[in-house]
């Protein structure tokens, strides 16, 4: 543990009037030492990030500004220093990087004049001097031909070489304090394990002080050497990582750590004899960009790879992938959202594929689905009541009845009957997923297909839902399709596990033989790339109840 | 070259000077400069012996000659011809041409254009040519410097038509061959004038340049006239106030602009120069169908008319009221008479709700007694305004007017072929001969459906017919006007039109500008004794 | 360069369905207007004969059944041959070659007026948010864009020209004085400013609030974020990173304005007596020309498919993730 | 989560927020009634002659009288309810056009998005103004052909702005919440994606009605407008001959639409803030 570098002493952060509290950050005190990474841990609100931009003094000055306490790097007192020494610092002696890969670089400059643009600032490095050593930096975070990736434009690189672009630009001028904002979030398990590798390399070779934000604790197994827990802007818990991921004491961080889904999958229970409700044969799903009038055929797209799969009742068969793999588009042919090319979707041998839109209407209600974002699944214009109840007034049910079925839903789903006369913007992440629920329930399905529900959800809330899904399914002995990218969760959720690549699925069994031992190379990469594999915290509550399978 | 280019203006301008010097006492014809004259439509043409649109003489009457100029007496004085005699029985007109005279791509002169021009041109494509010139039979040409005019009948009218405006004199050799309807030198005129077409901008200018052989030796004074087109009044009004321009003719600026710029020291505002036209605006009836097939409706809305209010506000004064079919110009020559039927009595309202009474058409309960469309004749706003006032008069005597503007061709074609309308305002050129300008209104053989500005009123009076087939051949001047006085009787009585105003153009000119009015075709004269101060 | 060219082959390969599609349409249309050519001939002859206007008619083709008359109008288009003007008696390409250059001149200061300051004052509204500055200039902004083109047209002759004197009041050349050289330029220039100015107006308004609007979307954006984290300082920020971006969305509105800009020209021309097609199509319309507005409105069409191409290819040039497809 | 206010309070909050919205709401109200109870305060025809022309405004007539001696403010008054006529219904047939083809090109896509979409380029590529003019003149100038006209120059761009705001809307989960369950297009686009798409709907229409008015008086000034029909651009077309001698013949109507326009904007603008407030906190 170094001598402090960078230390912050009773940081209060104030909020704009009208927020939904005062203060973003509220009395936190906390040191970030020489050479170590020190990972920020906290639930979405909970003043991680503002924190971090309070250091860099990126806050959106005339809204948020910092009310109180010092931040001290190297001498000099952050908050009260003139703008143009701050320009100094930022970029040369502490760095940032942020979260959306996607949108953190400018579209329409190239890679090498953004990274060169930090030499530009600091020194009088110029022209081929510059540009050689941005490469020789692109080369330091493994980026395949740096030459070539210098010329290139953001739009033209993955996710992860963006990140590693970013890092790049960032760790050049050798800052002796990085700071990461959530940096692997937004990217695959199998990238993100290569940028926490790279970043922990970086930060001992270098020997800087990296503050890392996160709200997984995962990555915080991972690569941290001391945590610091955030909760409502406060600090609750801080210390050296063995002890807290171990023998947390603070409640707030034995409840989160507690919402952690281990990677121990649940019990295989006897699905033999049960019947097969749905059954897809060689489902094909291809996007060929429209061949114009004069344009020859555009780029082709093979979503789906002739994938076969098998759903028994009360059934839950998790189909785990990485972005782009193809497992939406599965789950929404069968859906029929989407209309497959090929193959077939047998629901209890009928061939829900090439039926007319017609003739699809009474199957409709026997498939339904929840969606992944809070925010875009409900109708922001229509009343709740109203989301649930028109499923079955579009089958025909009477108003009046489909509105008494959508009170005994909500509160199915833990929420109180006044929520049906507001508005989905008048309710949390958490609630709008349980208003979706009871939206896919409203139509008393066979099969409940849920498409990544709780990826958008903080971890305690994410918990909540799941237990709320697991509780449904054995009640209305529902069958389920449950896609995710998240191992930990397809574990505590899945009885059967299907992994999919570009499109294809590469191997399917039961949760517990995949779990114990992946046949596919990729289903091990895949295990190998979850972060805090080999953690188990020690209250782990055991695994959701095993009711027994009805006939 | 350049430098020679540059000589010739100092060498003008320093001969300019010795002159003003040499002879300090009378204002000498100075010699130089450019006048910008205000020419509002641009022309569709220069071809003005095959289009007689009002833009076009300004600007052809520079270029083409004709035979005779007139002064304001209507008198005819030498031009391209140098003398004529008349025979006895008014048959034979024989004309001694100019001799030396060259066009402006240096050909002579000769008696054969004369005859061409009038035989195979003015005859055939002109728009008044075949009705004036319909009992010419042939142009003989004994020697090159004599054209001899053989009419079948006396054509005393025919006298008052040979000025350069009216019949152009044209290059034979030139216009001999190719289609006259559309000749490639419509826009690119070759005349005998003191100016020489030099280019024509669509949308801008057209520049014509001193011609140095004109036969007159020693004119023209001026070294350049340039004809712009401006299509916003507002603008033209701003042009001349800016000095950028020195003349506008045919009321190019608005009336109520004209009070502002008479005040301003170096503008010139005048209505001399459109005798030899008299324009007379008057609202055609139709008298085929009802109201106005009722001799008594039509002469009660001609007393509603209030044309003093017309007058007043819409041309700011710049008219007189109208009696008659024929201007109050022809009164010096008699033609004019007063004793016709007086609509603008004191007592024109009570007589106009007297005869609507009798004409069967009582007042309803809303105070109206019927409804009636008025077109308004497309070619500027005053007619609107008029248009709108009409509304307001008529109102007055329960008559209920809705007004229909539409574009020149839906109207032309509304009125001159569909006869599609009730009460259409209109304004005509009577011309310096009541048989050019007058009889086309009235003459039933006139109703031709598709041909613009006939009778479209349909008027159809065997005993009108009479008296103006006679007063086109009588010779007699005395017993010529007899006929017209007992034609204008007859007419104003029985009213198939109202006539409004006799309407004043105004022209609006830079006091600097002289001697460019010297007849009383105005501007549609060649300018050869033009010049600016 | 090779794909550049497939590119624009290809692209001027759809443009000739569309401009076949507009004149077919155009030709229809017009020829619903009542009256024709020949009787507006004929009408400002003053009193023609009905034998002389069918013999105009029968001259101008005008006699031949309506599908004959598109069939063979078609037929010249295609080779490029815009046919003849009866009234103007000239032909329409020379008539149009005439005053094209007017147009193009009024129309390329217009938008260079418009964008140029457009863009500048939509920055300084965007950098000074809410400040005194921002308000101002999003009022002037609305006031221009409110102003009927004409009433501000006659005010600025009644001010600059009549009562300064310093433009004159119309034309594109002082007539009277057939400068040649360096001085005509000067002469043009000079009657080019009101005129110019006028149009821009308009047009200057609609890309302020696009510029101050597209300036405000992307600074909320996370490569800013980025670049300040960099330690850039605010100019360059704003103008290296933040102004780059929001440009796209002018250059598109710009393609699309070509149109609209000959339009609102016709106002103008007439006011300024500026010689360009806004006016002649306006006095061709009202003479029933049909051959030379078709012209125009085929010109029209041309112009407007090269400057979705030229904005098309700028767009590559300006944001590298659109590629000539 | 954002206040639990119902959302038109919320909407009547935050357009509060805006003071010269609010101002120029106040200014279009001021508008509409000058033109509902114009026929009371100027009864009679708006031509009618009252007095000697060319007085001087701010004397016995508040406006002056134009060059036929009619009062200026009669006609302004009683031509504030045709310009505003002519600006609603043009502006909300225009609308209606681009909804349909806009949603249908942004709904179906494939074939019919690029036909219609083809065929709205091609009547852009009209200079808008002189179709206008076109369509005016073989209809003849009145009330009916002015608003066809500007209704079928002013389709166009709002066809552009549904078709991207329906593509928007119609990948979002709740769209593709209704088609799981198996809801016909019809119930999809009328009940779900039209009612999102609203507000940029409602705030382009707003400045459509700017536009349409602007038009009315360019048609006017040029002589096409409707004859029989008290409207401010017929009171510019015709004060624009005697501008100089009579400057507030042109200047008051020129003064009305430019105010009516301003409002409309300003309202335009604070209606786009109040809707999607996200835009507002940018920056």
């Amino acid at each position: 543990m170094g001598e402090a570098l960078l230390e912050i002493r009773s940081l209060r952060v104030d909020l704009p009037p009208g927020a939904d509290r005062a203060h973003a950050v509220d009395d936190v005190s906390l040191t970030l030492g020489q050479d170590e990474i020190l990972c920020v841990v906290g639930e979405s609100g909970s003043g991680k990030s503002v924190m971090a931009r309070a250091v860099m003094g990126l806050l959106p000055v005339p809204r948020v500004r910092v009310g109180a306490g010092e931040i001290r790097f190297a001498g000099e007192e952050l908050t009260r220093l003139p703008e143009s020494r701050m320009r100094d610092i930022r970029g040369k002696d502490i760095a940032m990087i942020f979260q959306e890969p996607m949108t953190a670089l400018n579209p329409v400059m190239t890679i090498g004049r953004q990274v060169t643009e930090v030499l530009a600032v600091h020194t009088r490095l110029t022209g081929a001097e510059a540009r050689r050593q941005a490469a020789e930096f692109m080369a330091a975070v493994k980026l395949p031909d740096p030459e070539a990736m210098l010329d290139a434009y953001p739009h033209q690189l993955s996710g992860g070489q963006r990140q590693r672009a970013m890092i790049a630009m960032a760790l050049i001028l050798g800052p002796r304090v990085l700071i990461a904002d959530e940096p692997t979030t937004a990217l695959d398990v199998t990238t993100q394990a290569q940028i926490l590798a790279l970043i922990r390399d970086l930060q001992r070779e270098k020997r800087t002080g990296v503050m890392f934000i996160t709200h997984d604790f995962g990555v915080v197994a991972e690569i941290a050497d001391r945590v610091a827990v955030m909760q409502h802007g406060r600090l609750v818990e801080a210390g050296p990582a063995q002890r807290v991921l171990s023998a947390p004491s603070h409640p707030y961080t034995q409840s989160l750590i507690a919402a952690v889904p281990n990677l121990v999958p649940r019990k295989a229970r006897p699905l033999q004899g049960v019947p097969v409700t749905l059954a897809l044969r060689d489902v094909e799903k291809t996007y060929r960009a429209r061949a114009g009038l004069l344009r020859r055929a555009g780029r082709t797209v093979h979503a789906v790879r002739s994938a076969s799969l098998t759903l028994r009742r009360d059934e839950t068969l998790g189909i785990v992938g990485e972005s782009g793999s193809g497992k939406s588009t599965l789950a929404r042919c069968v859906a029929r959202i989407i209309d497959a090319d090929g193959g077939q979707v047998l629901l209890d041998g009928v061939d829900l594929r090439t039926l007319s839109r017609r003739a699809m209407r009474p199957y409709h209600r026997r498939v339904q689905m929840v969606f992944q974002d809070p925010y875009g699944s409900l109708n922001p214009r229509q009343k709740v009541g109203d989301i649930i109840a028109e499923g079955p007034i579009v089958h025909g049910v009477a108003r009046g009845e489909a509105l008494r079925r959508a009170a005994e839903l909500i509160e199915l789903v833990g929420l109180d009957g006044k929520a049906l006369a507001r508005y989905p913007h008048e309710f949390s992440g958490g609630q709008r997923q349980r208003i979706g629920i009871a939206r896919a329930l409203a139509l008393q399905p066979d099969v409940l297909i849920a498409d990544e529900p709780v990826s958008a959800l903080d971890v305690s809330v994410q918990a909540q839902v799941l237990r709320l899904l697991a509780d449904i399914r054995d009640r209305l002995h529902l069958s389920m399709l449950f896609i995710t990218h998240d191992l930990r969760v397809a574990a505590q959720v899945c009885d059967t596990i299907a992994v999919m690549r570009h499109g294809e699925i590469v191997e399917s069994g039961p949760a517990a033989e995949v779990f114990a031992a992946p046949k596919h190379a990729y289903t091990r990469e895949l295990f190998a790339a979850v972060p805090g594999r080999n953690w188990r915290h020690p209250t782990a509550a055991a695994p959701l109840a095993n009711p027994q399978p009805t006939g | 070259m350049r430098g020679l280019r540059l000589l010739v203006p100092a060498l003008a301008l320093l001969l300019g000077i010795l002159t003003v010097v040499s002879s300090p006492g009378a204002l000498a014809q100075k010699r130089g400069g450019t006048l910008v004259m205000i020419v509002q439509p641009e022309p569709p043409s220069l071809a003005s012996y095959q289009n007689t649109a009002a833009p076009i003489g300004q600007v052809a009457a520079k270029i083409y000659d004709g035979l005779l100029e007139y002064d304001f007496d209507f008198k005819p004085h030498p031009s391209l011809a140098k003398s004529w005699t008349v025979s006895p029985d008014g048959k034979t007109i024989t004309f001694k041409l100019q001799e030396g005279v060259k066009f402006h791509d240096g050909k002579p002169f000769t008696s054969a254009d004369v005859q061409f021009t009038f035989m195979n041109v003015l005859k055939k494509v002109h728009p008044r040519g075949p009705i004036t010139f319909r009992d010419l039979e042939a142009v003989d040409t004994p020697d090159p410097y004599t054209a001899v005019f053989r009419f079948s009948k006396p054509a005393p009218y025919a006298m008052a038509a040979l000025s350069g405006y009216e019949s152009p004199i044209l290059p034979k050799h030139v216009f001999e061959t190719g289609d006259l309807m559309n000749h490639p030198n419509a826009n690119k005129p070759i005349g005998t004038g003191p100016f020489k077409f030099v280019e024509w901008e669509k949308g801008q200018y057209i520049r014509l340049d001193r011609n140095p052989d004109y036969w007159r030796k020693g004119e023209p004074y001026l070294d350049r006239i340039v004809a712009r087109f401006i299509a916003d009044a507002g603008t033209r009004t701003a042009a001349m106030e800016k000095q950028e321009a020195q003349l506008a003719a045919f009321s190019a600026i608005p009336g109520v602009e004209l009070s502002r710029l008479k005040a301003l020291p170096f503008i010139d505002v005048s209505i001399k120069g459109y005798e030899m036209i008299s324009p007379i605006v008057l609202i055609e009836l139709n008298t085929t169908k009802k109201p106005f097939d009722s001799q008594k409706v039509r002469q009660a809305v001609s007393y509603a008319i209030d044309r003093k209010a017309i007058i007043d506000t819409v041309f700011l004064g710049y008219g007189k009221p109208a009696t008659g079919p024929i201007s109050s110009n022809f009164e010096a020559n008699g033609l004019y008479s007063k004793d016709v039927t007086n609509y603008a009595a004191p007592n024109a309202i009570e007589m106009a709700n007297k005869l609507l009474d009798e004409a069967g058409y009582p007042r309803k309960g809303d105070g109206v007694r019927f409804e009636i469309v008025h077109d308004i004749i497309p070619y500027g706003e005053d007619w609107r305004r008029m248009g709108e006032l009409i509304v307001q008069q008529l109102g007055k005597v329960g008559i209920k007017v809705t007004l229909r503007y539409e574009d020149v061709p839906t109207w032309l074609r509304r009125i001159y072929t569909n006869y599609d309308f009730e009460f259409n305002s209109n304004f005509l050129f009577t011309l310096p001969d009541p048989v050019l300008g007058v009889h086309r209104t009235y003459w039933s053989k006139n109703v031709r459906p598709g041909a613009p500005f006939s009778n479209s009123a349909r008027l159809t009076l065997p005993k009108v017919d009479e008296l103006l087939e006679a007063a086109t051949v009588e010779p007699d001047h005395a017993k010529r006007a007899a006929l017209y006085h007992q034609f204008q009787k007859i007419v104003v009585d029985e009213a198939p039109v109202i006539w409004v105003t006799e309407l004043n153009f105004t022209t609006v000119s830079s006091k600097k500008l002289k001697d460019y009015l010297v007849s009383p075709l105005g501007v549609y004269t060649s300018f050869n004794r033009a010049w600016l101060e | 360069m090779r794909a550049r060219l497939r590119f624009l082959a290809r692209r001027l390969a759809l443009a000739v369905p569309t401009v076949l599609f507009i004149v077919i349409a155009n030709f229809v249309l017009l020829h619903l207007a009542p009256g024709d050519a020949a009787e507006v001939l004929a009408g400002e002859a003053g009193s023609a004969t009905p034998e002389m206007v069918a013999q105009l008619r029968q001259k101008f083709g005008l006699d031949q059944p309506y599908h004959v008359q598109l069939a063979r109008y078609l037929g010249r288009t295609l080779t490029f041959d815009l046919g003849y003007s009866q009234r103007q008696g000239m032909s329409v390409a020379e008539l149009i070659g005439k005053r094209l250059p007017a147009t193009l001149l009024l129309m390329g200061t217009t938008i260079a007026i418009a964008i140029g300051i457009g863009v500048l004052l939509g920055v300084l509204a965007a950098r000074g948010l809410n400040t005194w500055r921002d308000r101002l200039i999003s009022v002037f902004a609305l006031l221009s864009y409110a102003t009927p083109l004409f009433w501000a047209g006659l005010m600025l002759i009644v001010v600059f020209s009549i009562k300064l004197d310093w433009l004159p009041t119309s034309g594109m050349e002082n007539v009277a004085a057939f400068y040649e050289g360096p001085k005509r330029i000067v002469d043009i220039a000079r009657h080019l400013v009101l005129p110019a100015l006028t149009l821009s107006l308009f047009y200057l308004a609609l890309y302020t609030r696009l510029m101050r609007a597209a300036m405000l979307e992307q600074s909320g954006m996370d490569y800013v974020t980025t670049a300040r984290a960099k330690g850039l300082d605010e100019r360059t920020v704003v103008f290296r990173h933040i102004l780059p971006n929001a440009l796209l969305p002018v250059v598109t509105m710009a393609g699309v304005q070509v149109g609209a800009l000959l339009g609102g020209s016709v106002v103008v021309e007439t006011v300024f007596a500026w010689p360009g097609l806004g006016q002649l199509a306006f006095d061709s319309l009202f003479s029933r020309d049909l051959n030379l507005l078709l012209g125009i409105f085929f010109v029209c069409a041309c112009l407007v498919v090269v400057a979705n191409l030229l904005v098309d290819i700028a767009y590559t040039w300006l944001d590298p993730r659109i590629e000539l497809d | 989560m954002s206040s639990t206010e119902s959302s038109v309070g919320g909407f009547w909050r935050r357009f509060r927020r805006n003071r010269p919205a609010v101002f120029a709401l106040g200014m279009l109200v001021a508008i509409v009634l000058v033109a509902l109870l114009a026929p009371l305060a100027y009864p009679g025809d708006p031509f009618a002659i009252v007095a000697r022309p060319f007085l001087p405004p701010f004397h016995d007539h508040l406006f002056g009288t134009d060059q036929l001696g009619r009062d200026v403010a009669a006609g302004i008054a009683r031509g504030a309810m045709t310009s505003l006529l002519i600006g609603i219904v043009a502006t909300v047939c225009a609308m209606l056009i681009g909804v349909v083809t806009g949603g249908a090109a942004g709904y179906f896509g494939g074939r019919t998005d690029v036909l219609l979409m083809r065929m709205t380029e091609a009547f852009q590529t009209i200079p808008a103004f002189i179709f206008a003019i076109v369509l005016v003149a073989i209809l003849s100038p009145s009330l009916e052909s002015t608003i066809i006209a500007i209704a079928t120059v002013s389709w166009p761009p709002m066809t552009r702005l549904v078709r991207g705001e329906f593509l928007a809307t119609k990948n979002r989960e709740f769209v593709q919440a209704c088609r799981s369950i198996g809801m016909s297009d019809a119930r999809v686009i009328l009940r779900h994606i039209l009612p999102n798409c609203a507000s940029p709907i409602i705030v382009t229409g707003s400045l459509m009605v700017a536009t349409a008015i602007l038009i009315e008086s360019g048609l006017s000034f040029l002589g096409l407008g409707d004859a029989n029909l008290m409207s401010w651009g017929y009171l510019i077309g015709a004060g624009r001959t005697v501008l100089r001698t009579a400057w507030w013949v042109c200047a008051f109507p020129g003064l009305a639409i430019l105010l009516t326009v301003l409002s409309i904007n300003l309202f335009g603008e604070g209606l786009n803030d109040a809707l999607n407030p996200r835009l507002r906190e940018a920056g």
